[in-house]
């Protein structure tokens, strides 16, 4: 694939329970060297940027994400069905639109689901 | 039957919480950890039918904790430490582990 | 002082099960009770030897030497261990009570405790 | 625990994917030896019992348990939400009404989930 | 954009099988393996969903056959080996892993 | 001949993955088709050595022998080796073109192949 190619990570469970979003945080880090993924969160890996949440081993993977611009998107769907709105959340992420969401997947070369 | 049964659920599957919601013949404590604190959130249709159903539901404070739910859970649930969970399991008859 | 038995079945490092295993065995542990531990499955890897200590992560190994020096009962699957080619690596009865079994001594557990309880 | 008390194994899980159903089944018969456990299938785990199906390294679990007149239950709830029938599935088990599976669980003192 | 995307679903989550019903712009085929094949059981509502859409539904024929489930899944449904699997990776524009 | 990437996460005899991962890369090989395997987190352990035989199993250990025989690149994080202790345990350079990486050598796979699978 071409360096041009646009990359997904999928986060989809939930935070401290399994390690999966931290590990696809960190492998955003690892393939932004080479790439610009786009970080989106959907279901209950919503609650991976929950304020007061505990982020000892993954806030060094978001801050580095921001630091080179690269977005972090949080479904909104997925945020409503959890009852939270934005202000649950820490500003470092976006929150988009479903449809927003699917047409980001729908454009990308490829996903990659943690 | 009435006896003491505590539901200990430590994930996020949903057959876990439905069965001890099913369950209207014992005294049911429900006890949350691990991913299955989430069911704890006040947004959670299942929560809400369990306190009205006057059940107890526990969820491990420190899990709680660490994934920022302190004020996403209603009053009502109880916050328990680690020893106090320990406490908790042998005060039931039986244990449903889901 | 009663008798807690703890069954789980998840290796460390992927899911919190072995962290909750730890912490709730050493919580019973320090109220007096003795503990049964019965490693199924992944759980067998949860006592590896030479985990790598990662700031902020609990380190399972260390979870495990602690409450084995309590007094804590592990028993690991042997078949499980022997499938996924980790039996030569495991804490040895130096850390404490802690050795192979098969499946038939989660009976004994059930039979040995007071409760049993699983962490999924 | 004295050894009247009664065990049910819970299978949830569907097979092949996981190793669950299989070791669940493992399990029934090693404690079958002191105790007499009640294996029940729920969810995706009726997948397990489904004929046809390739029961290589569990057959001899189900067939060991029969031998020694132990039960396996199916909910029929689980079984119907699949669209399946009695007709799908092997003869050893015993398809229970969800209200009895219920019940059983309600009874037992002691649940093993898988 | 009507490229030619490939939903390569591998887990029952059903968020997999979701996403790839609302994609509605793009050629979609969905190949289902491991414990997604059970999401191609006649009686599951998204497959029949999929079919109605037009959507191409491929299972891998070796995870159909050990689960038992080759009369349960309906005949357009494509059943693929190993090899074909591979052969249908390359055809894609996009993948999209879930 | 196209390239083809696999990643995957979860080790042996929990899951199917690390067996389709087997029998993709060898149908994919066969084909004359260049694979490439990132193995990350639990599914380092799918390449540890001495994992016995079990009749009606698949065995693991067998399955990546095979593939790397035939020219498959294995990439293992070094990160989830250590953390799970079981570096020394893996199989070896005698086997192939299998080992340590970081994770930028995903993004590496990602560039060296045409189309990247992941096995969950």
């Amino acid at each position: 694939m071409s360096e041009e190619k646009n990359l997904i990570i999928l986060l989809r469970e939930a935070p401290h329970g399994s390690l999966h979003p931290v590990e696809g945080l960190r492998m955003s880090v690892a393939v932004s060297s080479d790439y610009d993924p786009i970080t989106i969160a959907i279901d209950d890996a919503v609650y991976t940027f929950l304020k007061g949440s505990d982020k000892t081993i993954y806030q060094m993977h978001i801050d580095f994400l921001k630091e080179i611009d690269l977005d972090v998107f949080v479904d909104k769907r997925s945020l409503e069905e959890l009852g939270l709105t934005k202000e649950d959340l820490i500003e470092q992420v976006e929150i988009k639109e479903h449809e927003e969401i699917l047409k980001l997947i729908s454009e990308c070369d490829l996903l990659i689901p943690f | 039957m009435g006896k003491k049964a505590l539901y200990f659920i430590t994930t996020e599957k949903r057959s876990g919480i439905e069965m001890a919601l099913e369950n209207t013949e014992d005294e049911v404590t429900i006890c949350l950890l691990q991913n299955a604190v989430f069911f704890a959130n006040k947004a959670d249709k299942q929560i809400t039918k369990a306190l009205d159903q006057n059940k107890t539901v526990i969820a491990l404070k420190e899990d709680v904790e660490i994934r920022g739910l302190k004020n996403l859970i209603p009053d009502n649930v109880k916050l328990l430490d680690y020893g106090e969970v320990i406490d908790k399991i042998f005060e039931y008859d039986s244990i449903i582990n889901m | 002082m009663a008798k807690l038995g703890i069954l789980f079945f998840t290796g460390p490092y992927q899911s919190q099960a072995c962290e909750t295993v730890c912490k709730l065995a050493n919580a019973a542990l320090d109220k007096g009770h003795e503990v049964r531990i019965f490693c199924y499955m992944d759980a067998v890897n949860a006592v590896l030897q030479n985990q790598k200590k990662i700031d902020g992560i609990y380190n399972i190994e260390e979870g495990f030497k602690e409450i084995l020096s309590k007094g804590a009962v592990v028993r690991l699957c042997n078949l499980c261990l022997l499938v996924r080619g980790t039996t030569k690596n495991c804490l040895t009865r130096d850390c404490g009570d802690i050795k192979r079994a098969g499946t038939p001594d989660l009976a004994k557990i059930i039979e040995l405790t007071d409760r049993l309880i699983a962490i999924c």
